[in-house]
């Protein structure tokens, strides 16, 4: 399963070291150009090397794929946490994560859009305010259960403080656990962050997978000739091959607290 | 197999224009009532045309007399008398008659919000008179003698009977809205699918070609056309070109279409005030590129002079700046500007940042283009996309320093600068302007076009970019033939389309010949 | 009923939350409706005069609070104001758009969900063989293809280079039945792709979750036979806490909807959102907003409702 | 011929690095019309035994050994599944462990206990007026049947859970620690139960897995102690009680109030170092207890794995 999850990430991370190679994409080719020589994907509808847009689209998607999925992970761990470790915030905490599940995303996706401009930080930050509620709704009842386990009762007593509990003993324990949360928030982050591109909401002058497959969505000769091959295929796959390997990465991990911590 | 069929269909019965249904792809542009002021005037103006009528019509060159047989100017053009056409009848069979003509104009006086160009009739029509059910004169305060295209052209006259008991015509959602005297009536519309029209037997004008007319939305024309999904649409030259020689397709010649994408500067900000800083960035752009590749060259350059070739009152011979770096270049060090390295520094030795604005997501393209071409010339360039209305709203209040976006209308002038007139004051412009709404002899009217052409080419508020080519692509049913109205389908500069109402009727007697 | 009120009172709280947050979130946005008239897209300027009476028409040149006040008359009434756009009343405007979306989540979901749970059941069954491998693996393919990608594949594959589907997703006049489901199908199985993978994990969780139960053992040893092990007695203890959160998936899996709708240009509730937002018509957003919080709040309600009255240990406590 | 033969039924479970072995060649018979106790610390491989007849034991679980079964004389653990799965439900019932959780929380308790019955084609009226007859019978109320198992007391579930096997009409009843978790007070109603049930359907057998020595002493009619998974000892009930022949039998005894009370020694024995696994808890462990495992002595008693009990006698 390992080498797996690796022939799966590999890809991405490939693209990401290659960009750091070739010159930033200049739309000074022919349009549609298929693949060969000096274009080994091929050129898109504006006379873009394909390549160079893949691997430069790597560090845009992935940057903010991977900085959405900590923040989000950051602020669910918190939230979760401390509404686990606190009963009196345990209430509002949770209603307020209750809000953020109730209210539907795809409006407040697109009101993000009227007030931020569409640049990748705000994507971070749009994506983030979306993926924590997950992460505090998992680890919640998780920290609570550590909460009555004895050695953490025991900590309590001798004045342990609430943060230093959360930190010292509640965290670490709850480590794997957090790591998990982090693979499936990045990978959410991915997804969506791609899904706001591919409805316009980023900015698109900005190489990025998902913003490849909306302009190669938006022109009709993708649909008519054989330029879908090297102009969808290679974004498409590459993020797939990214989610799927996080996703069985996901598989193999603790998804409960091991059940000796008391949990 | 399916298309095949449905070939055979259409030319079995083509001949008899039995009970037949053609299809166009067109744009959902709402409920299909006469009043939309807010709603995106072409398409929902392309689809009301067929329902409603305007006292003149434009064939392919020229407008034509329609719901107004004649009319006649009295010398110094304070008044206009109108003589009706007689038998013409609204759908619910009530007849036509001047009391309409002067209840529609009364009332967009009354609400100019109406409708676009009600607010030229507000402030230039002081009464409207009718001294026979066929006669209506119109009273102006001041002479206006572009009033029979810019506004006869393109107002729809709506039945008095039925409006004149609506005390909010805005919002009115009577079964009866629908009631015009145009070649089709309104069968059914499914919000975000199609208008379904039927044939109106008596037109006056002439026999509908087919009994139900379906303007659809479709996502993919090409496809759709190649399915059988539609049996209209018109489409870049590059993707028009595969059904040119298919049997039982038609194809109109090329079009450069009124719609150009332009280039803007904000003229209150340094250092787009210097008026040469503006033309050394427009000789930066190049604009034959920008068609190539965000187009594949279907486009052609727009003059800077801001109107389209076919306008009457284009002028040849404007300098064109054409794509020349150096001159860009020298330009700027005449201002003061200084080359280092690959970059460029402001008179203070500062690195010159610039943002530019880019309306919508189809712009991106030709944004980024422009962005690279600038970069070329050493300028930082910051971009970004932003949807329809924060843009508009962003421009209005001049919170901007570059702005690239695309807008229709450019076989006219307009009443200010084409230019967010909140922000751009020109006197002379507008002085200009006034002479050549108002001039009386044709000749003083291209003089003063021509001045005001010179005038924008020299300031340069904004670049116009390029226009794109369009080409309708239709099936060969019920003797149906497309084509360009010259100067767009209401007169007065209106939606360019190629769906004139025109080719959907056989022409009847004197009121109109092919 | 004790438990259900307070699920109701839970929900509308959060409901009059959201509807507050979704007028002042329109109101402050930057951007105005009348902004586009500074020249509509055939160049015309609309003047002042004529800008100033369109605010008065919509009342929008009352202060915020007196609008605020009018929004909430009007919903109480259930009326959702005027768009500015299509100057119709918003309710008429959104339904045929919602009751096409509510027709592609049907036609897409409940496919999906019969289809995952048997997977989810076979792959149960047939635990620790190469079917359950294979199955997992598609499934989780599944997941990780975006929406639209699988979208675009199946226009690709099943209407342009097979044309055994029409490309275009709106409907004629005198469409048939036949005629309808043809243009429905690719956007239905579109959505379906994306629902199925994610219903299967949750359904095989859970039904992995009750295998370990003493009755599905106790089962066994009464000789029922194994298909109505699984049918009778595991998905049986299973099905409460799986519907439950299935129907928490619905609710968050408009997003799904959202980029089939965008491929297939299919007038749904998202197409009209998009548009709306482009236009900035306060009211119209206002609206689909409100549809969409209260289908996610019904569909939350309706999780815990089931939860509640499919299991008999927990039916007369609610 | 007995009504089920167990010859050296050996069991284990997979661990990191091998096999644990839990039930080593067992090996007894049961008469029909005879109740046998399986004996031995909670933990010691008595409910795997069942577990392993009804061949419900996880795939990976490795199972040797014969099971004759009176029914055909054929070998429970050798036949096909299919045919194994049609015995159960009508020639073999089964008394799950915890009543509470054997009972499905979402299915009414009559249809539960009909099962059996509707598998095999018998009409629902039919089934249910069997089960009827049976609840009465039990002392349990008769609408019972149509309530959902968390409207019933956990003395009724249990009830009903007999009930159940003995409408199945089973000749070979396997009941799992029916004692277990019941407070002393029910112990004698539990012990009435099977009584009844004896009385209910007198050609069954009835194999009772247990800890609780009064209960086996009040129902058994032969009695098989298991430690460490091996039978230690096996023999007629009355003999058993008065006296014990294996040292850990005999420790079992006197940890009983009634008998001293006496603490059981702790710890299951050691596995893998070959001699007597009870060696190093055994009174009486001298030279070759810790060398050599004894074999199964028999002895006028009964049968006891001892060396006490070599050829040298007492």
């Amino acid at each position: 399963m390992k080498i797996a999850i690796l022939a799966l990430l590999a890809p991405s991370l490939g693209l990401l070291a290659l960009s750091f190679f070739l010159p930033y994409p200049r739309a000074s080719f022919p349009a549609y150009l298929p693949p060969g020589p000096g274009h080994p994907l091929g050129t898109d509808d504006a006379g873009y090397d394909v390549l160079s847009l893949l691997a430069y689209g790597a560090r845009t998607t992935l940057g903010v794929g991977f900085l959405a999925g900590s923040l989000a992970t950051f602020l669910g761990a918190g939230i979760g946490g401390s509404a686990g470790l606190w009963s009196r915030l345990e209430a509002p905490l949770m209603r307020l994560t209750d809000l953020f599940f109730a209210f539907p995303r795809l409006p407040l996706l697109i009101l993000m859009s009227l007030y931020l401009r569409p640049d990748p930080l705000n994507a971070v930050l749009v994506l983030a305010l979306f993926g924590w509620p997950d992460t505090a709704r998992t680890l919640r009842p998780l920290v609570a259960g550590l909460r009555q386990a004895g050695y953490v009762r025991v900590a309590r007593s001798l004045g342990a403080g609430g943060v230093y509990l959360l930190t010292q003993h509640v965290l670490p324990q709850a480590w794997p656990l957090v790591a998990t949360q982090w693979i499936l928030e990045v990978r959410f982050a991915l997804m969506a962050g791609a899904g706001l591109a591919f409805l316009g909401l980023t900015d698109p002058t900005q190489p990025d997978w998902g913003v490849m497959l909306f302009q190669a969505f938006n022109r009709t000769e993708t649909f008519l000739g054989p330029y879908w091959i090297w102009t969808v295929l290679p974004p498409a796959l590459a993020l797939a091959s990214l989610v799927l390997g996080l996703s069985l990465a996901v598989l193999g991990r603790p998804r409960q607290l091991d059940p000796r911590l008391g949990g | 197999m399916k298309r095949l069929f449905g070939w055979l269909i259409g030319l079995l019965l083509a001949g008899q224009g039995l009970a037949q249904t053609y299809i166009l792809a067109q744009m959902d542009a709402g409920d299909p009532n006469p009043f939309a002021p807010l709603r995106q005037a072409g398409p929902h103006w392309v689809v009301t045309s067929f329902v409603y009528d305007t006292l003149l019509w434009r064939d392919a060159q020229k407008p034509i007399p329609w719901l107004a047989e004649s009319w006649r100017w009295n010398a110094d053009k304070t008044e206009l008398r109108l003589s009706l056409r007689k038998g013409v009848r609204w759908h619910d069979g009530k007849p036509f008659t001047a009391e309409d003509v002067r209840f529609t104009f009364e009332l967009l006086k009354a609400r100019p919000e109406l409708s676009n160009q009600a607010n030229l009739v507000k402030d230039y029509v002081e009464r409207v008179e009718t001294p026979d059910p066929y006669a209506v004169v119109f009273r102006f305060r001041r002479p206006v003698p572009d009033f029979l295209e810019q506004v006869l052209g393109w107002e729809k006259v709506v039945p008095a009977h039925i409006w004149g008991k609506v005390d909010n015509p805005l919002g009115y959602q009577g079964p009866d809205r629908y009631v015009g005297t145009g070649p089709f009536q309104v069968r059914e519309y499914r919000r975000g699918e199609y208008y379904l029209f039927e044939a109106n037997p008596d037109y006056f004008a002439g026999q509908p070609r087919v009994t139900q007319l379906v303007l659809r939305e479709v996502a993919n024309p090409v496809l759709a056309l190649r399915q059988g999904e539609v049996d209209a649409a018109s489409l870049p030259p590059r993707l028009a070109k595969e059904f040119s020689g298919q049997t039982g397709f038609l194809l109109t010649p090329p079009q450069p279409s009124y719609f150009y994408t332009k280039f803007t500067f904000n003229t209150a900000r340094t250092p787009t005030n210097r008026r040469e800083f503006r033309q050394a960035l427009a000789y930066g752009i190049n604009r034959e590129r920008l068609i190539q590749q965000v187009l594949q060259g279907d486009g052609i350059v727009a003059s800077p002079g801001g109107l389209h070739p076919e306008s009457p009152w284009f002028v040849k011979g404007l300098p064109s700046y054409a794509y020349n770096p150096e001159r860009a270049l020298a330009l700027l060090a005449r201002l003061g500007y200084r080359r280092q390295g690959a970059r460029l520094l402001d008179p203070q030795g500062r690195e010159t940042f610039l943002s530019l604005l880019c309306r919508g997501q189809d712009n991106a393209r030709g944004c980024a283009l422009v962005k690279e071409d600038l970069e070329g010339l050493g300028l930082r360039v910051e971009l970004k996309v932003l949807e329809t209305a924060p843009m508009e709203e962003v421009l209005s209040k001049g919170e901007f320093l570059l702005a690239y976006y695309a807008h229709g209308g450019t076989f006219n002038f307009f009443q200010n600068p084409d230019f967010p007139a909140s922000v751009y004051k020109n006197p002379r412009y507008n002085e200009l302007y006034r002479v050549f709404i108002e001039a009386k002899i044709p000749g003083d009217r291209l003089r003063a076009a021509g001045e005001i052409q010179g005038l924008l080419t020299e300031e340069l508020p904004a670049l116009p970019l390029y226009h794109p080519l369009v080409q309708a692509v239709y099936r060969d049913k019920a003797g149906i033939r497309l084509f360009w109205t010259r100067g767009g389908l209401a007169g007065r500069g209106g939606p360019p389309s190629f769906y004139n109402k025109l080719a959907f009727i056989e022409p009847k007697g004197e009121v109109y010949r092919r | 009923m004790r438990r259900v009120l307070a699920l109701l009172g839970h929900s509308l709280a959060l409901a009059l939350l959201a509807l507050a947050l979704n007028f002042f979130l329109l109101r402050l946005a930057p951007a105005s409706p009348f902004a586009a008239l500074e020249r509509d897209d055939l160049g015309t300027v609309f003047t002042a005069e004529q800008r100033a009476r369109l605010e008065a028409h919509y009342g929008l040149d009352r202060p915020l609070w007196a609008q605020f006040l009018a929004y909430f008359g009007r919903l109480f009434q259930g009326r959702l104001g005027e768009s500015f756009y299509f100057n119709q009343p918003v309710t008429q405007v959104i339904v045929p758009y919602l009751a096409n979306t509510a027709i592609l989540v049907g036609l897409g979901f409940f496919p999906a969900l019969l289809v995952g749970l048997l997977l989810a059941l076979l792959s149960v069954a047939f635990h620790r063989t190469p079917l359950e491998g294979g199955l997992f693996t598609t499934m989780i393919l599944l997941k990780s293809l975006p929406p639209y990608f699988t979208a675009m594949a199946l226009l690709l594959l099943l209407a342009v280079l097979w044309p055994l589907f029409p490309t275009t997703a709106t409907s004629l006049p005198g469409m048939g039945f036949g005629e309808n489901l043809r243009r429905l199908f690719l956007p239905a199985l579109a959505y379906a792709l994306w629902e199925v993978g994610t219903i299967y994990l949750v359904a095989r969780g859970a039904l992995f979750s009750v295998l370990g139960s003493p009755f599905v053992a106790y089962a066994r040893a009464k000789g029922v036979p194994e298909s109505w092990v699984y049918l009778r007695h595991v998905l049986r203890a299973a099905l409460p806490p799986l519907l439950a959160r299935i129907t928490l998936l619905l609710a968050g899996s408009l997003g799904g909807v959202f980029f089939v709708e965008r491929v297939f240009a299919y007038p749904g509730l998202s197409t009209l959102a998009l548009a709306a937002v482009g236009r900035f018509d306060y009211p119209l957003l206002e609206g689909v907003f409100l549809v969409s919080l209260g289908a996610v709040l019904f569909l939350n309600l309706l999780a815990d409702l089931l939860l509640a009255f499919l299991d008999p240990r927990t039916r007369e406590a609610a | 011929m007995p009504l089920l033969e167990v010859q050296k039924l050996s069991v284990a479970f997979p661990k990191p690095g091998g096999y644990e072995e839990v039930l080593r060649e067992v090996s007894f018979c049961l008469e029909a019309g005879e109740t046998l106790a399986l004996i031995g610390e909670s933990g010691g491989g008595k409910s795997v035994l069942i577990e392993a007849l009804l061949r419900l034991l996880p795939r990976e679980s490795r199972v040797s050994g014969r099971a004759f079964f009176q029914f055909q004389g054929r070998d429970l653990l050798a036949m096909p599944l299919r045919e194994h799965r049609s015995l159960l439900g009508q020639k073999i019932a089964w008394i799950p462990q915890a009543a509470t959780e054997a009972l499905h929380p979402l299915l009414p308790v009559g249809f539960q206990l009909a099962e059996p019955l509707l598998v095999r084609g018998i009409p629902r009226r039919e089934a249910y007026a069997r089960l009827v007859g049976l609840f009465r019978a039990l002392d349990l109320p008769e609408e019972a049947l149509h309530r959902y198992p968390h409207q019933l007391s956990g003395g009724m579930r249990q009830r009903a859970l007999v009930a159940g096997a003995l409408a199945t009409g089973a000749t070979l009843v396997l009941a799992d620690e029916p004692t277990k978790g019941v407070d002393v007070l029910r112990k004698d109603q539990t012990i009435a139960l099977f009584q009844k049930s004896r009385v209910l359907n007198p050609g069954m057998g009835l194999l009772l897995v247990t800890h609780d020595l009064p209960f086996a002493q009040a129902l058994a009619q032969k009695v098989v102690v298991l430690y460490a998974g091996k039978v230690v000892e096996e023999g007629k009930a009355q003999t058993f009680f008065q006296g014990p022949l294996h040292p850990y039998a005999q420790a079992l005894l006197e940890a009983l109030p009634e008998r001293g009370f006496k603490p059981l020694p702790l710890g299951l024995g050691r596995e893998g170092r070959g001699g007597c696994p009870f060696f190093p808890f055994c009174p009486e462990g001298s030279m070759p207890c810790e060398e050599g495992d004894p074999p199964l002595f028999q002895t006028p008693k009964g049968r006891v794995r001892c060396w006490r009990y070599g050829d040298t006698g007492p």
